[in-house]
């Protein structure tokens, strides 16, 4: 992704320079050219209609190769491969948290290994924020009440600066930290001895899941009053009034706290809203955990196992 | 403009307009309680788009004023608001697709 | 100089009337201008001197100089104050207030209370925001954004929203009444086709005061009200989008951006076809790429929010439409560019603000464009790239412009030359100080430095070093203009009534003008940029030096 | 500066205008222009309304339907009725009747007073039952045409806030309407205004037009959601 970002800037760099050349050599040449003299009076002249079209048209044209270039990466920037490994971030006044689907927590660092897709599943427990790792070219605001996605691959082991990048009040500057990248051996011993891990992020939503009394009504079986939710995710879902949504992370994220928003047919409006009885990062588990029970076909994103991810599907999004 | 001022519209036109403008109410009123699916929403607005057009085009002259920036005017603030509300729900109504 | 004698006796609108009171109540346009001159500077010193702060702040890569909260209300106000009290009206205000009648042949403005009262509701949004400095200030940044600005900041946002509600009310005004003089107040045979550039520009820019600043009035509103009495209209804790207030407050600072770079570009206009003594290349291209740049403008907002959360078509959808507002401007820095060619060209202060004007503001539009490309804004949103670009587009082209103008119409606003000297060496120790402020910036956003940082990561400090250097330089480099222009008030050559030999009715009335512009009302039987037909003047005449 | 006598000669051309036509026109057009930044300033509320109308179909449905229509048909009846007065005072200043002017200048303004009565009568009916946003706001029913799924209460409650932003900034456009409306009869009463002079009553017709049109779609977005059900 980097390498892409760098080639496009270098492109606008290069055309942009020929322009100012272009613009400040004739201003000079001109300037020079056609100074003021005794006796030589300027020469009038009209305009040309076949110059205006040709500096209107010309511009636009390499204009569009910039919009269909950054475009291009923009898509891919926005749309994480299929399988990637999945960190949830939750971002408040001025620290960043993050869990790791595997259950390792981490304040204002960030562990991966290289060469493998990650995908960040971000939200914000008070204001807006923003993560910014310069060295992977990406950026993405972190919204209260949402989630916002966006994902990056390192290449190269080292550690880098994460920022926060959009205000965020008093210590907006001093929320930052590191992405730490390690060989994928030296990451398997991190996960093994490093961060506080009290389990998996999925199973710790399975006992959320239980704790909370969700699994009263939403059974393995067809019998609950909630729908089943085994296979559910990243499928389409018909709602009782009729709209077909897609279940992705801001849907079940919606559906837990608010869950009338939009009713699945067939059922009841009987679930309780857990607006504000649960937190973020229980929301994270419980979100994490609902994924796990749909295992997506390629690669095993939820699961504990660090299969390296192998070829980069850029193929269809995941949600 | 200085056509409106010397235009003079009948108060017998005027009484028309509001009735009209009346009889608008009362139509909207009642289709609101009509089960019309997704028409209702766009009855209601035609219709009070319907009122808006008339009070513009005789209540308040314009009709008569062989002005076209007057036209102009009003037509330009309009597609503006437009523009605003078109551009901004293009981001939510897509929202949930990418 | 006899004639000049005769000029500085003559009754002007000047010396008309004496005293406080005939300045605080005039409804005259060029001394409401005045007013605006000497209000417009006063917060271009405060801002400035926000700026200097900041720079001095990021000297080192520590937070030393201030605590991260006065930093954070230093750059708030440092953008509030010059956005909204300075860079908006700067132009319009000054140069359009005392111009667009001049230019066009009236009297005064169409409404002159109006225009009056647009000036006191400036002053009270002034003071407003003074006080809301003094007191504890603001540290929002100049954009607002909720959720922090409605449920977090412990400032005075809501002051500070006042303030710009009712200074939004002062430029809407301004706007209103621009164009209304522009429509019917014009001189016979005052075509639209014969008007000059600076009056189309404004026209351009009236156009967007009025149809932008009432959409970000309602929104601030909606914030204060939010603020102060929890409705939730943004709030995501209350089911609301604080997206939507990004969408409403970039419909309109987007539109705002144009507000202040149209009226520049109309200054450039002028100065290039005096100096270069030529019609312009393309008259009505470059007339009409200033509406389309207004028109333009209103689609392209969402530019802003490429990493904000909103959708990815509308985020397509956006940079597509950014690119389009390239091509007008493009149309005008050829246009510009082709007036030169075979001209007849003099380096004079105002011409070298005119070329600074172009190099820099063809470099912050074309970073504009990086901007505008998604893939490349994702990685330098939000840092002192974006921070580059704009002080390039905005201090490099809009301030530019205006002190070339400010030089230009210095002889026709006070009837006095400013010392040429002093006005090239300024110029030059300008555009020199910007660069070295400004250009290390570029390098530092591409490098990932975020802005609003107080203090930053210790391998940037050599480009931010750089940076305050320039900013010192600069400052100087702005003082002087300042000094030597009150100085030239009382001892400067008295003025001839065109001492540019320039085109326009603004130069064939008195300098200064009498109190309603013209002894009698001109008809205009000449295109615009007439200058086949002035007869050139001896070299020594020419006012240089 | 200002000591230009015209002033108190009411209706003589102002100094830097070249004629009375030029003058009118002038005054038209700012009042034109005017009303577009109106536009735009209701415009961003309709925007908010939109979106969170878009999101929240059913709450708003909901809530929508606490409003008495029948209050809603009156006003807009009121309003109208309002628009209609002002129309004719200002056939009644063309053609020179003082009285009648006067008469229509004060029904305009009492038909004012009396939407802002009902209005006043419809806020006080939300605080009763606490739906004013804040603290004390409190919401139940059930989401038109889906029985049984309850109301969102924080969807419900920006429905009011819009409720109570866009009526609220309408009702003191009304009020400002009706100051200016009280002094333009105070004028008019001396007999200020001529067949030839009464551009003020003209741009102040056309702010009260402007009003009126703001509530004719008020009431459909505000008290028509989802009626039928
Ligand atoms: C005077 C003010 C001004 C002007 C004129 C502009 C002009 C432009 N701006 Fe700028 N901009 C700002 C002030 C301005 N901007 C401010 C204040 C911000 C930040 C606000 C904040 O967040 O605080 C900002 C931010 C900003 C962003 C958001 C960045 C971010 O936060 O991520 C973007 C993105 O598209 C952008 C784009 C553009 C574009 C495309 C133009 C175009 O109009 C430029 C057009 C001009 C040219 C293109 C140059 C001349 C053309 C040629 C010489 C043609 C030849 C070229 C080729 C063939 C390549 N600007
Ligand atoms: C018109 C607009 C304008 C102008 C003219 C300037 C002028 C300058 N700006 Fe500003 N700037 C903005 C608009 C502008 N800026 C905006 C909108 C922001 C974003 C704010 C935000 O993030 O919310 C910003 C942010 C901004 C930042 C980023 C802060 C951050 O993100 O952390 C920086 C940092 O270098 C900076 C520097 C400067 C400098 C060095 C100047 C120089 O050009 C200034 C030169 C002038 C002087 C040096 C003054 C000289 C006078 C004196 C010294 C006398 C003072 C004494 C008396 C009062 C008598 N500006
Ligand atoms: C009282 C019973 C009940 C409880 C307790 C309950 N739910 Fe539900 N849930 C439902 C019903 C009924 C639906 C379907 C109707 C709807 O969408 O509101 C549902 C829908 C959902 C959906 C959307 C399912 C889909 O396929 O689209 C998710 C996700 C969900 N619940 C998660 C949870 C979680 C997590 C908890 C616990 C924190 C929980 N539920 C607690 C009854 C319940
Ligand atoms: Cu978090 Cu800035
Ligand atoms: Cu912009």
């Amino acid at each position: 992704m980097a390498g892409n970002v760098d080639a496009l800037y270098i492109f606008l760099t290069v055309v942009s320079a020929l322009m100012c050349v272009l613009v400040f050599t004739l201003v000079v040449v001109f300037a020079a050219r056609f100074r003021r003299r005794k006796g030589v009076r300027a020469e009038q002249i009209e305009g040309s209609l076949p110059l205006e079209i040709t500096w209107s048209v010309l511009p636009l044209g390499v204009f569009f190769v910039f919009f269909a270039w950054g475009a291009w990466i923009y898509f891919s920037e926005r749309t994480p491969p299929q399988g990637a490994s999945e960190v949830y971030v939750v971002g408040k006044q001025w620290m960043w948290k993050l869990e790791h689907a595997e259950g390792q927590r981490e304040i204002n660092q960030l562990h991966v290994p290289v060469g493998r897709d990650i995908k960040l599943i971000m939200t914000s427990q008070d204001v807006i924020h923003s993560f910014y790792v310069p060295a992977f070219r990406i950026k993405q605001d972190v919204l209260p009440g949402r989630y916002t996605t966006t994902w990056f691959r390192a290449t190269k082991p080292g550690t880098y600066h994460l920022f926060c990048a959009e205000y965020c009040g008093t210590q907006h500057s001093g929320m930052i930290g590191s992405v730490v990248v390690m060989e994928p051996a030296e990451y398997q011993a991190w996960l093994g001895g490093g961060g506080a891990t009290t389990g998996s992020l999925a199973s710790n939503g399975q006992a959320l899941f239980t704790q909370l009394g969700c699994a009263t009504c939403h059974r393995t079986d067809t019998q609950g009053r909630g729908p089943n939710l085994v296979g559910t995710f990243g499928k389409p879902v018909l709602l009782e009034d009729g709209r077909t949504v897609m279940e992705d992370e801001n849907y079940v994220r919606e559906s837990i706290l608010v869950p009338t928003a939009k009713v699945v047919s067939g059922f009841k409006p009987v679930m309780p809203a857990f607006q504000g009885m649960v937190s973020e990062e229980q929301l994270n588990a419980l979100v994490a955990y609902i994924k796990s029970l749909s295992p997506p076909s390629a690669g095993a994103a939820n699961t504990a196992s660090v299969a390296p991810s192998g070829e980069k599907p850029h193929g269809p999004e995941v949600h | 403009m200085s056509d409106t001022s010397e235009h003079i519209s009948s108060p017998k036109l005027y009484v028309a307009i509001w009735l009209l403008l009346m009889v608008c109410t009362a139509l909207t009123v009642g289709a609101a309680f009509i089960d019309l699916g997704p028409l209702n929403t766009i009855v209601a607005l035609g219709i009070a788009t319907l009122k808006a057009v008339v009070v513009v085009l005789y209540f308040m002259h314009v009709k008569y004023t062989h002005e076209r920036m007057t036209k102009a005017v009003v037509v330009s603030g309009f597609f503006f608001l437009l523009l605003l509300l078109a551009l901004s729900m293009m981001d939510y109504t897509t929202r949930g697709l990418g | 100089m006899a004639t000049a004698v005769v000029t500085a006796e003559r009754e002007n609108y000047l010396n008309k009337e004496y005293g406080v009171r005939s300045w605080l109540l005039t409804v005259d346009h060029k001394r409401i201008a005045l007013l605006y001159l000497v209000s417009v500077t006063f917060f271009f010193l405060i801002g400035g001197l926000f700026a200097l702060l900041i720079r001095l702040e990021l000297l080192t890569p520590a937070g030393d100089l201030v605590q991260a909260d006065t930093y954070n209300k230093l750059f708030t106000m440092h953008g509030m104050v010059m956005v909204f009290f300075f860079l908006i009206p700067v132009v319009p205000a000054v140069l359009g207030n005392f111009l667009v009648p001049l230019m066009i042949g009236a009297k005064d403005l169409a409404f002159p209370r109006i225009n009056l009262l647009s000036w006191y509701l400036y002053i009270i949004a002034g003071v407003l925001m003074l006080h809301c400095m003094l007191t504890g200030g603001v540290d929002t940044g100049w954009t607002f954004y909720t959720p922090f600005s409605t449920a977090f900041s412990n400032t005075k946002v809501v002051e500070a929203g006042i303030a710009v509600f009712i200074n939004g009310f002062s430029s809407i005004f301004t706007g209103l009444n621009f164009i209304v003089t522009i429509h019917r107040m014009r001189a016979p045979g005052m075509t639209w086709s014969r008007l000059p550039l600076f009056i189309w520009a404004q026209y351009a820019t009236s156009v967007i005061m009025i149809l932008g600043t009432p959409v970000v009035a309602v929104t601030i509103v909606l914030v204060a009200v939010e603020r102060l009495f929890h409705l939730g209209i943004f709030d995501p804790k209350l089911g609301g989008d604080p997206l939507l207030f990004q969408h409403l407050f970039w419909f309109y600072s987007h539109p705002a951006v144009y507000i202040m770079i149209l009226p520049s570009m109309g200054v450039i206009s002028e100065l290039i076809t005096c100096f270069s003594r030529k019609r312009i290349f393309g008259y009505s291209f470059v007339a009409l790429s200033s509406i389309g740049i207004a028109v333009l403008g209103f689609l392209v907002w969402a530019h802003h929010m490429f990493v904000a959360g909103i959708s990815l078509y509308a985020a397509l959808i956006f940079s597509a439409l950014s690119y389009l507002v390239g091509v007008p401007s493009a149309i005008k820095v050829f246009n510009w560019t082709a007036t030169l060619y075979r001209g007849s060209i003099t380096y004079s202060t105002p011409m070298l603000y005119a070329f600074g004007f172009l190099g820099l503001f063809t470099i912050g539009g074309l970073t504009g464009l990086f901007l505008a490309c998604l893939g490349v804004d994702v990685h330098v949103t939000d840092t002192y790239f974006v921070v580059a670009h704009f002080h390039y587009v905005m201090v490099g082209g809009v301030l530019m412009g205006y002190l070339g103008g400010i030089h230009f119409w210095w002889p026709k606003i006070t009837g006095r030359m400013y010392p040429e000297f002093w006005g090239r060496l300024s110029a030059l120790i300008v555009f020199v100080g910007f660069n070295l402020t400004f250009f290390p910036q570029f390098i530092l956003g591409y490098l990932g430095m975020p802005r609003r940082y107080y203090q930053y990561v210790p391998e940037y400090q050599v480009l931010n070093v750089l940076s305050t250097a320039g900013a010192t330089v600069l400052g100087v480099g702005y003082l002087m203009p300042m000094v030597y222009l009150l100085w030239s008030m009382r001892y400067g050559k008295p003025a001839s009534d065109n001492p540019w030999n320039a085109a326009g009715l603004e130069w064939m009335t008195s300098s200064p003008p009498p109190t309603f512009n013209f002894d009698e009302t001109p008809v205009v039987d000449f295109e615009a940029y007439d200058y086949e037909h002035i007869p050139e003047k001896h070299e020594e005449e020419v006012a240089v030096g | 500066m200002d000591s230009h006598a015209a002033v108190e000669h009411g209706p003589e051309l102002l100094h830097h205008f070249s004629d009375a036509e030029q003058q009118r026109n002038a005054a038209s057009l700012g009042m034109w222009l005017f009303l577009v930044t109106e536009i735009m300033f209701f415009g961003g509320m309709f925007c908010a309304y939109l979106v969170y109308r878009y999101w929240y179909f059913g709450d708003f449905g909901a809530a929508s339907q606490t409003l008495d229509i029948r209050l809603g048909a009156f006003n807009t009846a009121v309003l109208i009725g309002s628009s209609l007065t002002v129309a004719m005072s200002i056939w009644a200043a063309q053609t020179g009747r003082r009285k009648v002017l006067v008469g229509l200048l004060l029904a305009t303004i009492l038909l004012g007073l009396v939407f802002l009565g009902v209005k006043a009568v419809e806020y006080h009916d939300k605080f009763e039952h606490h739906h004013v946003p804040g603290a004390s706001f409190h919401f139940e029913g059930e989401v038109p045409g889906h029985p049984g799924l309850p109301v969102n209460p924080y969807h419900a409650q920006m429905f009011f806030s819009l409720y109570f932003a866009m009526t609220g900034l309408h009702a003191l456009h009304m009020i400002i309407g009706i100051g200016l409306f009280s002094y333009l009869t105070y004028k008019a009463w001396t007999g200020y205004y001529t067949p030839k002079y009464y551009t003020p009553i003209e741009n102040a017709g056309l702010y009260w037009h402007f009003v009126d049109i703001v509530w004719i779609y008020l009431f459909p977005l505000l008290y028509l959601i989802d009626r039928h059900r």
